[in-house]
């Protein structure tokens, strides 16, 4: 019996220290951010789908159409082409083309570029209606940058 | 033509609480996401009108623009019927409540019978539509509805009855009146009668949230368990109906609590009595019931009836064997 | 109770449960032959998710596999990862910077506790308490945000490499990290009182779905499952990997083999890793965070290995054969909630349907994990 | 009981091979060859001393006959030349190329079953192979003496189709209930 009423007594009172914690919480200051109202900073380490860096000195891309990163890809979403130019030391980069949609932002295009010629961007509001907006053609975004 | 202008008055009245109803729902869902956000720490509805205040409204215009769906196999007649009796017994319930001294439809000399009659009613609703519905979960669903119900009625009524012996009456604007005079009159603190009268209280405020199938004892729709429960099959204004008296039962269920422990529209150092306290009280109510149903995990089905049967039966029924001793020696 | 589950058979139903079933977190089905609200039978059903990441392992280089490790148990990522990269480096015999390993165990502990605390909301969650969940969020927000700014990702992480890790930590990582333990043990009294000592919870968890230490050892069952029922077996401290051994924890064992052991046990373990992650940062070295020597192509020597890490949902192996190839020619996956999910058909058996759903809750399932 | 003496046991109930391994190196402790008629007397003594399953599954073999008589040529190949270029650079004559060896059909590749068991207590990780014919993978189940296999037994199926006699509900688990192909065979193709 008076198990009972202990069980009783103490199980409401658990039950009111509960409606005491929400309560609290009811008056606090809310947590959330008004997304797209209000942003928070991307980390620098943040990895966005790749992009093609510049040269400081020539403004050119640093790749050597190596295809490293073609090869390193495991879901095969990077197609790399290049051509011989006279005059030119190495191959010209023709065509870099991320087939965002198959990319898993593992990383390891990045890790295995010998010249550093590609980096994650910070791009994170990415929404389109066509597959085809995900195909991406990252030397003509490089050109549009210049 | 000569018309008794108290149809005309009873009309008006019928219209305005049909009103009522149907805006209460509408608000009280706002009220509850936006309590449930603030308690979770969010802003909860925002875009649509200050505060998001014309959330209810667009929400209100989505559910009804979508197609009414009757799934084959599921009998018409029960599953049409049966948003409807939800609904409408929640609403004759209001004609007898009374707001403030003179807002009252009709004031009945047996007004909590009537009410507990109709609110009986609902549970029949519910389990027309599940059983109607010849979906696995609705008629679990069902099942767990009715037996709560009847489990948590008797509780409910013992509590009811004790408090009819002490005012004597079953006029509800009889049993404010006799409250008037300040919060040590209402009955919630009437401990010259019985000792246990808070614990009535909590008692009666408990089995509303199970007869109302409010969280933490919404079997019915348990949505972890049974997905939604006897709704599962509704979809639009279907859907939106349930809804709606769903909360108007809730609503009665505050106003009952308001009026039979809370001194209706008396305020409580007996200052400026009217309708805004007997709203302020319901609301104080009916913002309780939300807060638990957010605070709360849900019980099982044996828990509940552990509840009811285990400890509010035994102790109201203890409640009401005092109330009636001490009616008696004092 | 059981005597209800074996009354006429002829008078039961068959409930699907899932594979869309807001209990079931994801796309689990499992086929329920019910008497009224008890349970006769239930037979899970997987592979709605099954995306054979074991044949997608023999079709491309040892590397490569890296990123799929992040995808299985997509909420502790970081122990898959710890889990493969450790194999391949056992088989290809590389040596790994002691800052590395520091850094791979403060982050999948980091991770654990992210798991542990999802978990906790979700089976909150599933017996239909709201806010818990919203908090524990909150809590596991700073963890994502911590991790993202070593890591570059917020859920799949893709972090560990053959000899080291992707990256070093930033300036704020220490002190953030600090800040958030600081800030989590104080949260922790709070989901105490509000969730663990409330009577409802207690009520619904406490002798329900019981699981014994045979049943789990015939299963197979690891992790917070086994510790719950009494079991003391935790591969951190069983097959010491890694830098553990040099860690100061308890594996935290609770013999009542019901859900609300299962449930303490995940609790307790937010304090532990807590504790290993405090170490950590207390002993954490400098110099490199990658190996020098490691080679551009790996190719592990012929033969075949195996290695075991904790993850939090228990015992995560994976068995490579190596052909001394660059590919691996036969990759074998032990995902610790396959085994912990096969128990469920006999555990629950005679049980109600809200009990059942709270012992599934208790097993702590990811089902891409489960299916792989 | 240690690990000494679980591989005494093991030897006892009629197991082809068992090897004690460096855990450090391969991870496991205890490699256990068995013919698939051994199995459940092997298992059986891992039941009785209280190890719990982790898990079953498959390697295909495919090709590995043709491997090694590969390598046993070149090693015979590299062997001959050797000699002649001993010979030769001794002065002698080379001694005319003895020819290839004829050999016969090349034996059947097999299947091979792997069990994974730990155990709770013990430091001891135990895994148990038996090899099969691919023609004819069949394999005793094990789903008596440890429940917990049906399910590993069950995926097994699915990826390699071995064949679990006595297993009692050998349908696809991970894949689609009409699935009839194997994908992890090495001679699957999409």
């Amino acid at each position: 019996m008076i198990d009972y009423l202990r069980e009783i007594i103490s199980g409401t009172w658990s039950l009111f220290v509960g409606l005491g914690i929400t309560i609290r919480y009811f008056f606090q200051p809310v947590v959330t951010v008004q997304y797209p109202y209000q942003t928070l900073p991307m980390t620098p380490c943040f990895r966005g789908h790749i992009e093609l860096t510049k040269d400081e000195e020539t403004g050119e891309t640093k790749c050597i159409v190596c295809g490293m990163c073609q090869k390193a890809c495991p879901s095969n979403c990077i197609t790399v082409n290049g051509e011989k130019r006279e005059g030119v030391k190495g191959k010209v980069l023709t065509e870099y083309t991320l087939d965002f949609t198959k990319c898993s932002l593992c990383g390891l295009c990045v890790e295995s570029c010998p010249t550093a010629a590609i980096t994650f961007s910070k791009d994170y509001n990415l929404a389109g209606v066509r597959k085809e907006a995900y195909i991406f053609d990252l030397k003509k975004r490089l050109e549009a940058k210049n | 033509m000569h018309v008794d202008p108290e149809i005309i008055r009873l009309l008006a009245f019928l219209v305005g609480v049909i009103a009522f109803a149907a805006l209460n729902a509408a608000y009280l869902v706002w009220l509850e996401r936006k309590e449930a956000a603030h308690i979770q720490r969010r802003i909860g509805p925002k875009e649509v009108g200050p505060f998001g205040l014309f959330q209810p409204l667009v929400d209100g215009i989505k559910l009804m623009t979508k197609q009414l769906i009757v799934p084959a196999g599921v009998d018409p007649v029960l599953f049409k019927i049966a948003p409807i009796l939800v609904m409408v017994p929640a609403i004759m319930s209001f004609v007898t409540i009374p707001f403030s001294e003179t807002l009252v439809a009709r004031n009945l000399d047996l007004g909590l019978l009537v009410i507990f009659a109709f609110a009986s009613v609902n549970v029949l609703g519910l389990l027309l539509g599940a059983w109607g519905s010849r979906n696995k979960y609705a008629v679990i669903s069902a099942a767990r509805v009715v037996s709560q119900n009847v489990a948590y009625e008797i509780p409910m009524l013992v509590t009811v009855v004790t408090l009819v012996m002490i005012t004597g009456t079953m006029n509800l604007h009889n049993i404010v009146m006799q409250q008037q005079g300040g919060f040590w009159h209402w009955n919630i603190l009437n401990l010259s009668a019985s000792p246990l009268m808070p614990v009535a209280f909590l008692i009666f405020f408990v089995c509303m949230l199970a007869e109302t199938n409010r969280a933490p004892f919404d079997m019915a729709e348990a949505e972890s368990e049974l997905v939604a429960g006897a709704f599962t099959e509704y979809s639009g204004m279907g859907f939106g109906v349930f809804f709606m008296g769903e909360y108007a039962n809730i609503v009665i269920g505050a106003s009952v609590a308001t009026i039979l422990f809370l001194g209706g529209w008396d305020c409580p150092l007996g200052l400026f009595p009217g309708v805004h306290w007997f709203l302020i009280k319901m609301y104080f109510l009916i913002f309780t019931v939300i807060w638990i149903r957010w605070t709360f995990p849900r019980t099982t089905f044996y828990g509940l009836l552990n509840l009811s049967w285990k400890i509010l039966i035994p102790i109201s029924f203890f409640n009401l064997i005092l109330t009636s001793a001490m009616l008696k020696v004092f | 109770m059981s005597a209800f589950a074996k009354s006429e058979a002829n008078e039961t139903f068959v409930l699907n449960l899932g594979p869309q079933h807001p209990a079931t977190h994801g796309v689990l089905r499992v086929k329920l032959t019910m008497d009224g609200e008890y349970i006769v039978e239930a037979e899970p059903v997987l592979g709605y998710i099954h995306r054979m990441h074991e044949k997608m392992g023999e079709n491309r280089t040892w590397a490569q596999f890296l990123p799929n490790t992040g995808r299985m148990d997509y909420l502790h990522a970081l122990a898959y990862n710890h889990g493969y990269v450790s194999v391949v480096e056992r088989a290809a015999g590389i040596e790994v910077p002691e800052r590395a390993e520091y850094l791979r165990v403060i982050t999948a502990e980091l991770n654990r506790v992210s798991s542990h605390l999802l978990w906790f909301g979700a089976f909150i969650l599933d017996l239909g308490g709201f806010s818990p969940l919203l908090y524990a969020f909150d809590d596991r927000e700073h963890i994502l945000d911590l991790l993202e700014s070593v890591t570059g990702s917020r859920l799949t992480y893709c972090y560990f490499r053959f000899g080291g890790v992707y990256n070093d930590i930033d300036d704020n990582f220490v002190p953030g990290t600090r800040a958030f333990i600081k800030r989590l043990r104080d949260r922790m009294p709070m989901y105490h009182n509000l969730v663990t000592k409330n009577i409802i919870l207690m009520k619904r968890l406490q002798e329900v779905g019981p699981i014994s230490a045979e049943m789990c050892r015939k299963y197979g069952a690891t992790g917070p499952v086994c510790r719950g029922s009494g079991i003391n077996f935790d591969v951190r401290k069983h097959e010491p990997y890694s830098i553990y051994p040099e860690m100061d924890f308890d594996v935290p064992v609770y013999d009542q083999c019901e859900s609300m052991a299962r449930y303490m046990v995940r609790m307790d373990e937010i304090e532990q890793s807590l504790r290993i992650i405090e170490q950590g940062l207390d002993k954490l070295p400098e110099g490199p965070v990658m190996a020098e020597k490691v080679p551009k192509i790996i190719k592990p020597a012929k033969g075949d290995y195996y290695h075991a890490v904790e993850t939090a949902r228990g015992s995560f192996g994976v068995r490579v054969v190596s052909d001394g190839s660059n590919t691996p020619y036969r990759l074998k996956l032990r995902s610790p909630t396959f085994s912990n999910l096969s128990l469920f058909g006999e555990a629950c058996q005679g049980m109600l349907l809200p009990d059942a759903l709270a012992l599934m809750g208790s097993l702590d399932l990811v089902i891409p994990e489960i299916d792989r | 009981m240690n690990c000494g003496a679980i591989k005494q046991k093991l030897a006892a109930s009629g197991a082809e091979a068992v090897i004690e391994t460096e855990y450090a190196r391969k991870g496991f402790a205890l490699n256990v060859q068995v013919a698939p008629e051994q199995l459940v007397a092997a298992v059986s003594v891992l039941d009785a001393e209280g190890f719990f399953i982790e898990a079953v599954t498959g390697v295909d073999w495919l090709g590995e006959q043709a491997t090694l008589r590969k390598e046993a040529e070149a090693k015979a190949a590299a062997e001959a030349k050797a000699k002649a270029d001993a010979a030769a650079a001794a002065g002698e004559e080379a001694p005319a190329a003895a020819p290839p060896a004829e050999q016969g059909e090349l034996a059947e590749d097999a299947l091979e079953a792997v069990y994974d068991f730990n155990h709770y207590d013990e430091f001891c990780r135990v895994t148990i192979r038996t090899r099969m014919v691919r023609s004819k993978p069949e394999v005793p189940t094990i789903s008596h003496i440890y429940p917990g296999a049906d399910w590993h037994e069950r995926e097994t199926h699915d990826f390699f189709g071995i064949i679990f006699v006595g297993h009692p509900y050998l349908v696809p688990l991970l894949l689609p209930e009409d699935a009839d192909y194997h994908p992890l065979l090495k001679d699957f193709r999409p």
